[in-house]
């Protein structure tokens, strides 16, 4: 779960980082009143979970209160890769003497958390790393020794050679790996770490994301989920418990299993195909998750046909293709729907589909064939 | 022949009485598996079935039946700890079926597992489980798809892993031992560990390489493909058209900072020599000719 | 370092372990106010770093305040193994169904933390190891991974049966674990931990040793010395920096090194000597440690003769004489002293005794027989 | 020959620029130690002497020195960081002379050391160090009580080991190595794994071993010379008129809850079979008797 530069700013301010304290503006009179309490030149931050928002015109300086308002009046409501902004923070505008990167992420290879410093700031850590790899000082901790003086010592050395910034730099090590480990964190990152214009070392950016799957133990830190940042469709599935991510194409995604929906997607594409979406409707046959799932796939109106590609496993295929029918029978739906059933009794299935304005495919490819011709028909 | 698992196997179900636990308990002693004790703490001294012994603890389990294979289905929150028990009571071999696992406490779990002195094999978490036909099940593979054979099988996925295996069944390619790996970003056996295990296993010809997007697993099997195998590889990698920065289902299944791939990962086994399926359907047919090749 | 039993209950209650309210009196009159708020029968406990208390009639009932007035009367000022009873800790009278032990110490052969449970509370547990091993349930921790719940789940069930208090227990001992870790303890231990009336667990005793090397990083817990606890002799070496142990005979020792120290203090014995104390003096030359070490061995009055057995190693033996005699020249102490060193420059350091009240000796051995005969000629 | 130490030993020295750092790199340069190699965080890019570099971290230091073995003069808050920092750079062998390191600090390490893959040997902590008469000394001890020969001398104290090291030396016994493993409840390397390494190494014939009071190493070691050693072995304990519940200075040296006693110890000694001196002056003729027996 990813939370906003301004939430993960708090979080580190609680355990100790340096932070340059700011104020978060839903509307441009809020955010001239920030300004106006700051009293020099300021910077409008938009708030959006994705990243490139410089880029994208969403970080802008002010000097005055007034032109804080009428950047603030800019970047509110700016579409930045696919999502709104709604809120901004205002920051005041602070020397920057030097930038540099400190992030700590799990390295999947080594199966170990890694901490990744690099005296290259204020870009992605991705550019640094494709561009100019030896810029990047890495160390590994042993999750079950944690994080050790001599790392920290080192690190904060490849980053500054001030002693008092070098000092400084380990205390925000430390509480870095704190928070990374005590909040169950995917990724807890400053970029830039700067030295100001008094010499001291802050985090003038503050980005976290966490665990989905740890998030059950922190309820704290799942109350700061802001649903804006997701379509309305995300919001729906992980509300039903579904796994789901929202695609460009017209044909509607029900697959059981993460795997096999990945790579029904892939043949969907193969064969000319374009997924409207990843959806994992599970392994079982209940009638209400399937209901949940067609809605929150035709809810955009993009959908022109249905995809069902159900492997059976332990479930009876007749079972699962009852729970369809019931599921149908609840909602209307004037959509072409493919459905495929491989496993117990699959024959039994097709059978049951007979009749109905289902579509029976005995294979994946068959199926997949089928319901982009459908698709097509529709166009 | 088969790995991990076969007639030897004597499992401890840790969680028999709960939904799921007790409904697959069910399907493998229906199979064959050798069920030879469930756990469920506070429910020490009663029985599963009128049949298999219910006792407070894996040590306990262990003392009493001489279990060596354990299987969870005990909810996220409790997963680690049940990995870390069936690790101290002496299991040699884990199988963690439980999805949504917190990953810093698999982190911890299998770092922790490196260090003992006694090894013990994690299979999973957020994995099927496994399948050796015809002697051991173990996990929530449907028996019936599968078939004996000589074709070893290693997937992250689970119904994925089940279309694969039913297209081999289909073609009458049947499998020395099916592995699901799981699908974490932090999991105890790799691709590594099975393709090396694969190429000792006797009963193994050839093996069934499914990967998806996510780490570079794949890619490091690649590699150890073209130094150390002899036996053919055949792959299939899901998530093509994946977009990037989005979980694909399984929490390993994610491309970030640039890096994870389809794309990336069916270069890294193409040019370790391995034929790379475009769709599942495709395996057996690959297969076959990599056997005919031999 | 020990500390009283209510100050321990004090941390295992901020830790969330549920203990028996209880009130600390220095008289017999503030004893009886106490007694007076819990209106019913009372518990009065002699506070002392020792065990065995019981038996030595530290522990009574009182049913009554003035009951209570009395009974604390006799037990503050009481004399146990050695130790004034300064304190008595006054705690409310509880039903007690059973009784039970659990303690965490370190394994030093493993070199692991192990936490002991039995169902034979009340008594010693080394006296239950040593009569009934079977009755202690052990499970040993391991430090970087910490204590799991599933050794957590087994210990309590090896006490309990109740699904409450198992799960009650449970708690208790991951909170002793905190305590044991946090802590830098050497022991936490509760025995008996009873089950009360009303069903409920708690800790009827409570004890803490800490280990003293970590109490650099613990002033919270440092402040908690009780010096009441040490003889004068004690406190007074411990504010020197020597290591020192005070014995009942008649020969005080001046030693450089733990090992050759409790080695000396061995030959003194074997050759019929009583030694007055252990005293590591350490390596140096320093006349100010010397002067210390002297005056706090003589404070007693008991000592007779004074054996130094000083093995020079990198410290010149010269040096070391020169700062024996320095010392020596700076109090007033009219009693035979024995001096040993060896190592370098030994001829040198014997020349410079010749002339002094000094007696020089080449080996332990000659030195040990040659103390032990002055001491014997001043009985 | 000798144990741990000879002249193979490169030797880098953590808190060189300190008090006893900088006194006893001195001392150890003198004595032919091959010091290649200070750490002072802060102070890389000076040098020691004028002779000896400095380096920020021991990772520096055997990447420029390739030192294999590390002696460490660091304050107890900081040596169990310091031994990991000397693990995890390369060293083979870390010999931690400080004093007073909480005991849970050494638990963490000592527990931590025996999980790596490549095996790093801590010696101490709270230990003189060690000593290989003629080929190399690391820690404090003073190297012209020693003299070249075939006794090894393996002791829990400091001064006590110099006295008997000395006595053997007067007594015309040289030493191969003597080993000063210290006086706290927790070190890294315990009597059995000297009595292993001396019963090993061919140009040791008999050894000298002194106990002191508590835990139960000395046992131990007296069991592993039954069953496992050939060379002769005579001993000595400390602490015979110790009150029980007394630290002896050293953190280790309690005889706590009955155990520990220096009476218990003789008599394990005594039915392994080892002769134990009842003074230190004893010794050399307990060796001498020993070596003529065989």
């Amino acid at each position: 779960m990813k939370i906003h530069e301004y939430q993960a700013a708090d979080i580190f301010k609680k355990y100790g980082i340096p932070t340059n304290p700011g104020k978060v503006a839903a509307t441009s009179a809020e955010a001239e009143s920030a300004a106006r309490d700051f009293a020099r030149t300021v910077v409008v931050k938009a708030q959006v979970h994705v990243g490139g928002r410089g880029k994208a015109g969403g970080v802008k300086l002010a000097k005055t209160a007034a032109e804080a308002k009428e950047v603030a009046e800019k970047i509110l409501g700016m579409n930045i890769k696919g999502i709104t902004v709604k809120k901004v923070l205002v920051a005041g505008g602070i020397e920057i003497k030097k930038e540099a990167y400190v992030g700590i992420t799990l390295d999947r290879a080594r199966q170990k958390p890694v901490i990744m410093v690099s005296a290259a700031g204020g870009v992605e850590i991705e550019e640094v790393a494709a561009k100019t790899p030896e810029k990047i000082v890495k160390a590994w901790v042993d999750p079950l020794l944690g994080l050790c003086d001599y790392q920290v010592r080192d690190l904060a050395g490849a980053l500054f050679s001030d002693p008092a910034q070098k000092k400084e730099t380990a205390a925000i090590l430390k509480a870095l790996w704190r928070v990374y480990t005590e909040c169950d964190c995917s990724l807890a990152e400053i970029n830039p770490l700067v030295v100001d214009g008094a010499g001291k070392v802050l985090a003038l950016d503050s980005k976290i994301i966490f665990d989905d799957n740890a998030l059950f133990r922190h309820p704290d830190l799942e109350a700061l989920r802001d649903a804006n940042e997701e379509e309305p469709s995300e919001t729906a599935a992980r509300e039903a418990n579904l796994s789901y991510v929202p695609l460009d194409g017209e044909i509607g995604c029900l697959v059981n299993g993460a795997g096999l929906a990945m790579a029904t997607l892939d043949v969907v594409k193969l064969y000319g195909g374009n997924p409207a979406n990843f959806l994992d409707v599970g392994g079982s046959s209940d009638p209400k998750k399937v209901v949940n799932a067609l809605k929150i796939i035709t809810g955009s109106g993009k959908v022109k046909a249905i995809l069902f590609n159900i492997f059976g496993g332990i479930t009876r295929c007749d079972d699962i293709a009852q729970g369809i029918l019931t599921a149908l029978s609840q909602m209307k739906l004037d959509l072409p729907i493919v459905v495929r059933l491989t496993g117990t009794n699959e024959e039994k299935a097709r059978e049951m589909l007979k009749g109905t304005k289902l579509i029976p495919a005995a294979t994946m490819v068959e199926a997949v064939e089928r319901v982009v011709e459908e698709a097509k028909k529709k166009s | 022949m088969a790995i991990l698992i076969d007639e030897k196997t004597m499992l401890v179900v840790q969680g028999i009485t709960g939904r799921d636990g007790s409904f697959h308990a069910k399907q493998m002693i229906a199979y064959g598996t050798k069920v030879v004790a469930g756990v469920t703490p506070g429910k020490g001294g009663t029985s599963f079935e009128e049949k298999v012994p219910i006792f407070d603890s894996v040590r306990q389990a262990v003392e009493k039946t001489g279990a060596n294979t354990s299987v969870l289905y005990v909810p996220a929150p409790f997963a680690a700890d049940s990995v870390l028990e069936a690790a101290a009571a002496g299991i040699s071999f884990v199988v963690c079926i439980t999805e949504g696992v917190p990953v810093g406490d698999m982190v911890r779990v299998a770092n922790h597992l490196r260090t003992l002195e006694r090894p013990v094999r994690l299979l999973g978490p957020n994995c099927p489980g496994l399948l050796s036909p015809g002697k051991s099940k173990v996990g929530i593979m449907p028996g019936h798809i599968a078939q004996e054979g000589r074709i070893g099988v290693v997937s992250r996925s689970g119904t994925l892993t089940y279309e694969v295996v039913y297209a081999l069944t289909q073609a009458g390619l049947g499998q020395s031992t099916c592995v699901g790996i799981g699908g974490d970003p932090v999991i105890g056996t790799r691709f590594i560990d099975c393709l090396e295990m694969f190429e000792k296993d006797p009963g193994t010809d050839a093996i069934a390489m499914v990967g998806e997007i996510g780490g570079t697993d794949e890619e490091e099997a690649a590699r150890y493909v073209k130094e150390k195998m002899k036996k053919p590889v055949v792959g299939f990698i899901a998530g093509q058209s994946a977009p990037p920065g989005k979980r694909m289902g399984h929490a390993g299944a994610i491309v970030s900072g640039g890096t994870g791939t389809a794309a990336e990962k069916i270069a890294a086994l193409e040019k370790a020599g391995i034929r790379v399926a475009k769709i599942p359907a495709e395996i057996p047919e690959l297969v076959k000719a990599a056997l005919a090749k031999r």
